[in-house]
């Protein structure tokens, strides 16, 4: 193989691609703080330019057309849905992608067994175990995350089968993908005839198998847990990009794909202890949005108080500390412009206001960082669960604004509700607060929350954007 | 390289990628998680070598769909957490 | 292995080794300068095959002489620090 | 090559030292807590362990008598002065222990060289480039760290030679040592007879310019920069070691080698930042604990109170909070134990008292917590300088014992004193100081302080300890 840097020593592209894995490592140390964070994107994003480059440049292509094209397509398509897609809609366009990265290792895999069969030279051992893992790995995460993605949009329902069913269902399939991979192992030609075709039937079955797999695994979990599982099968899709990196003994594949494997693994185990719940559970415990029918008649009946814009700019005008604490609605309702608005009139008018956020608010970790960020909220004013929880005492008014399980007081008290341990916000110890929802069904864990029944909790029905804008302008009429 | 050199570069790996992600915060786990992605597109460097110099056309088919399905990986990925990150550093000047 | 494969290696340690030690507050910097200096005595593993070895006369006096040192750089390396960092956890009951 | 365990495959091996390697960077990641750095200790230890067991049985030995006898004999000198050493003679210590590793690389690199003439094969520029490295680092590690030992330990004195002449000699001694490496790599044979005898002359030429080099390197620089010497010569020798691992191809040498490297370096900036000079400035700048001329009768005349043990018990009866200040007097006088007591009676008597730790107090990073954990000290009492500066304000009386330039307000003060813009403890902001030590005479940068003179200070002449004693016999008089 040469290319047109075939010339040069090897030594040439393995410096070039340890160059790249320096510039990943170091693009995710600038991670580390707001300040450098762009600019470690951008030091990443140089090191995988690097690596596609020098790679071009080195290998024979033989189709150079195809290659360009293929490039062509893939980042015209990528700008387009990173341009296009509204913020609420990040989770599943990371999704997405992740299950593109991982399909095309299960594509690679196969592709490359062919070409060598091609060559008329053996398959090794070494080749057919890694392609098998890659396939698998790739086709769980394709169809994993494409139904992870589907599910955080609501094109995709729930399980139909029961969970029993299910998990069965589950361990046929991946019966069958470890299966085939035996067979492609030990004798590559069990479904065609010798010398194998270059179809090489039992790798695609094994990418069938796995992907029926994939969709059966992450189609009974609850549509809110899709973060855990995107993020899991992104640290899946790093490890088979090591794994492949094995067999190549390509450097920075093995770097690269493990840094995301550890990344998945620990945004994975962190989201997972921020909701107190084991990952077992959130994989195969059934739906985390199963409803309780739970008496929420008798929780409510009588005890809630209703208010209205007015009341609240009044509350509003006699306070000197306000904290916020957004959740899923903000995000669904694409309310953080006009909350960066009200958080802005406040400041001006002397009242010490901040933001209260909780680890797993929204559906993705930071995610409600990233709304208010866009919305041009300063760093500063973001205060952290263990920051802003004795605060509350000394608070006049807590607006919560699409926020539910995370201000729900049952996590402290009730053992056996699916979010007991769960570290909340203790909002009711304010003076007063105020929940902005559109009604009192309950959020993400399907559970009533007292807290609308508290005494000194009222009730601001309505979406999350339309009233944060009206406390906005009659604030302004109040004050000017 | 031997099997156990490449296993050492994966610990190895794996220690500074726990190192370095358990000390981003929290608010940059978002940007985090689609640029990580978007490094898990480096095997885009398998599909672009199975992809130019595939010798039979079904290789070359599969190489071509696996350029433009890690390509979307790589360049969404990156540009989604660009414009996330942009966000932050406009709105956090501390 | 290859310089390049070497150098990949000395890379990584380079930050890994970066990363821990930044981690590691004031108070146990004496400690770990003498926990560290031990480390260095891994320059004893090179000794053994020289001194055990070694064809020549001359080159198993060297030898001899390099494991002498190189254990009392091991051996008295981890001791020290074991000896002061028993005293923290003693002392230091948090 | 065939040992005991010769017989199995070379991965064996290579998964033993892989295993070594990861014990080490588990016992630094255990070393960044006190509660966990013990247990991190010993884990290193065992990887060392590990990797010399399979070492010794995976070469084939041909004298397992000197092997063995080098083994115990390096173990119980070790053992020895592991055992026998007082903690305020750690520093020189660690710094003679450095020097036996840097020297060890030495040898190991020449008796490699002559071994391998000795199978008649022609010497390969890697092997002589990486021997020439190690040979030179090593030889300067050894007699440098010896120096810097035999500083700390005060049989080394000062230079005779002036900074010119001195700088003059190490150029010259260094391009000594970098020709005859030359002449190594290039023509081995240069100074005996083709074929070259056994004795390689030219390897040997540089380690005797190398060791010169070592010993001018370290001379002219002030006693109480040695620590900073030390840690440097800790970097190198990590270093040596990793080379040596380049041309071995030995994975467990590499890393280690490259853990000590960071781990010197990083130590070394850490001093020089807390010191707020250069590194430069450590090494070349003549003389740190040079003694300026300057006019301290005219600062301390008629300006210094004395004060005596009772007096200071009188005080201490009447205080509200202690803060503790000990410096490199403490460590001299090892009055640590008393100092201890002293604090366990104040706390007893229900005041408040804390250390105030300044980074550089003493002669090691860390060497005041290291004393005070050796009296039993609780770990939580120790505060550092960000932590107890604030609190001085509201400190009834700062007891300094031994220490003096961590309490020099010169430093903020004037600009042109040799520590000038090193953050300090402000101790004459609390309501009253007593500073005890044996005389006015200056620290280790050899410049008067003002804080002797202040209205609020007073002195407590005698040795630390003593002191220290006769404070807890008169409070324990007073109070029972
Ligand atoms: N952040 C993560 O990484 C992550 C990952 C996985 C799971 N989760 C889970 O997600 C939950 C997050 O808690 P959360 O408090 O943010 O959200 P939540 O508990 O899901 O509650 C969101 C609330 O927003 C309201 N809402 C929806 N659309 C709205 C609109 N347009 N305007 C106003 N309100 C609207 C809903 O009530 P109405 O229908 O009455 O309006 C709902 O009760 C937690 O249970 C967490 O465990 C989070
Ligand atoms: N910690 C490190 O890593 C490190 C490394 C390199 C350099 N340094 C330097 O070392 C200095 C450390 O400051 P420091 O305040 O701890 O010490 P210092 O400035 O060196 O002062 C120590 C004082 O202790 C007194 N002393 C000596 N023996 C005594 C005894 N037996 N009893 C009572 N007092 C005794 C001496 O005064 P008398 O003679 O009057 O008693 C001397 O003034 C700094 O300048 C720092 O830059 C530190």
């Amino acid at each position: 193989m040469a290319g047109v840097l075939g010339g040069l020593p090897e030594a040439v592209l393995q410096f070039t691609y340890l160059v790249a894995a320096v510039l990943f490592i170091q693009g995710l140390r600038d991670m580390t703080h707001p300040r450098t964070a762009t600019r470690g994107n951008a030091t990443s994003a140089g090191g995988m330019f690097l690596a596609v480059l020098v790679t071009v440049l080195w290998f024979e292509i033989l189709s150079p057309v195809v290659l360009a094209a293929g490039l062509l397509v893939g980042g015209a398509v990528g700008v387009w849905l990173a341009v296009s897609v509204e913020t609420t809609e990040m989770p599943q366009l990371v999704g997405l992608f992740n299950g593109f990265g991982g399909g095309a290792s299960a594509l690679v895999a196969g592709a490359e067994l062919i070409d060598v069969l091609g060559t008329g030279t053996q398959l090794s051992v070494g080749l057919t175990t890694t392609a098998a893992i890659a396939g698998i790995i790739g086709s769980v995460t394709f169809w994993g995350s494409l139904v992870a993605a589907g599910k955080l949009h609501g094109v995709v329902g729930d399980s139909p089968v029961s969970p029993n069913a299910g998990h069965a269902l589950k361990g046929l399939f991946l019966l069958l993908a470890v299966l085939a991979g035996l067979f492609l192992i030990v004798r590559p030609d069990i479904f065609g005839q010798p010398p194998v075709t270059p179809w090489l039937p039992s790798y695609w079955v094994l990418v069938a198998a796995a992907s029926v797999l994939g969709v059966f695994l992450v189609v009974p979990i609850g549509g809110a847990d899709m973060p855990v599982v995107i993020a899991l099968l992104n640290s899946y899709s790093g490890l088979a990009a090591a794994t492949t990196g094995f067999v190549l003994d390509n450097t920075v594949l093995i770097i690269a794909g493990t840094l995301v494997g550890a990344s998945g693994l620990i945004l994975t185990v962190i989201m997972c202890d921020s909701m107190n719940r084991s990952l077992r559970n959130v994989l195969f415990g059934g739906l985390g949005g199963e409803t309780e029918s739970e008496d929420m008649d008798e929780i409510y009946e009588g005890q809630i108080t209703e208010t209205s814009p007015e009341e609240v700019v009044m509350l509003m005008e006699t306070t000197q500390r306000v904290v916020i604490v957004p959740g899923y609605g903000m995000a669904v309702a694409q309310a953080q412009h006009a909350v960066a608005e009200l958080v802005g009139l406040l400041d001006e008018n002397g009242v010490d206001v901040e933001f209260g956020i909780h680890p797993v608010a929204g559906r993705m970790p930071g995610h409600m960082n990233a709304l208010l960020a866009e919305a041009d909220v300063p760093y500063e004013k973001m205060r952290e669960l263990e920051e802003v929880n004795p605060t509350f005492s000394q608070t006049d008014l807590v607006i919560v604004t699409g926020a539910n399980d995370v201000v729900n007081p049952k996590a402290n008290t009730d053992d056996s509700s699916p979010i007991a341990g769960m570290p909340v916000l203790n909002v009711s110890e304010a003076r007063s607060v105020v929940v902005n929802k559109r009604s009192l069904s309950p959020g993400f864990s399907g559970i009533p929350n007292p807290l609308f029944a508290k005494d000194n909790a009222s009730m601001l029905f309505g979406d999350a954007k339309e009233s944060m804008q009206a406390l906005v302008n009659h604030y302004k009429e109040e004050t000017s | 390289m031997t099997f156990v050199e490449n296993l050492t570069l994966f610990v190895l790996a794996a220690f500074v990628g726990y190192e370095v992600i358990t000390k981003i915060p929290t608010n940059l786990h978002t940007p985090l998680m689609s640029g990580a992605n978007a490094i898990s597109g480096i095997t885009l460097l398998g599909s672009v070598v199975v992809a130019g110099s595939g010798s039979t056309t079904l290789a070359t088919v599969l190489g071509f769909v696996a350029v433009v399905m890690a390509t979307i990986n790589v360049v969404g990925g990156y540009l989604v957490s660009h414009f996330m990150l942009a966000q932050f550093s406009r709105g956090g000047r501390d």
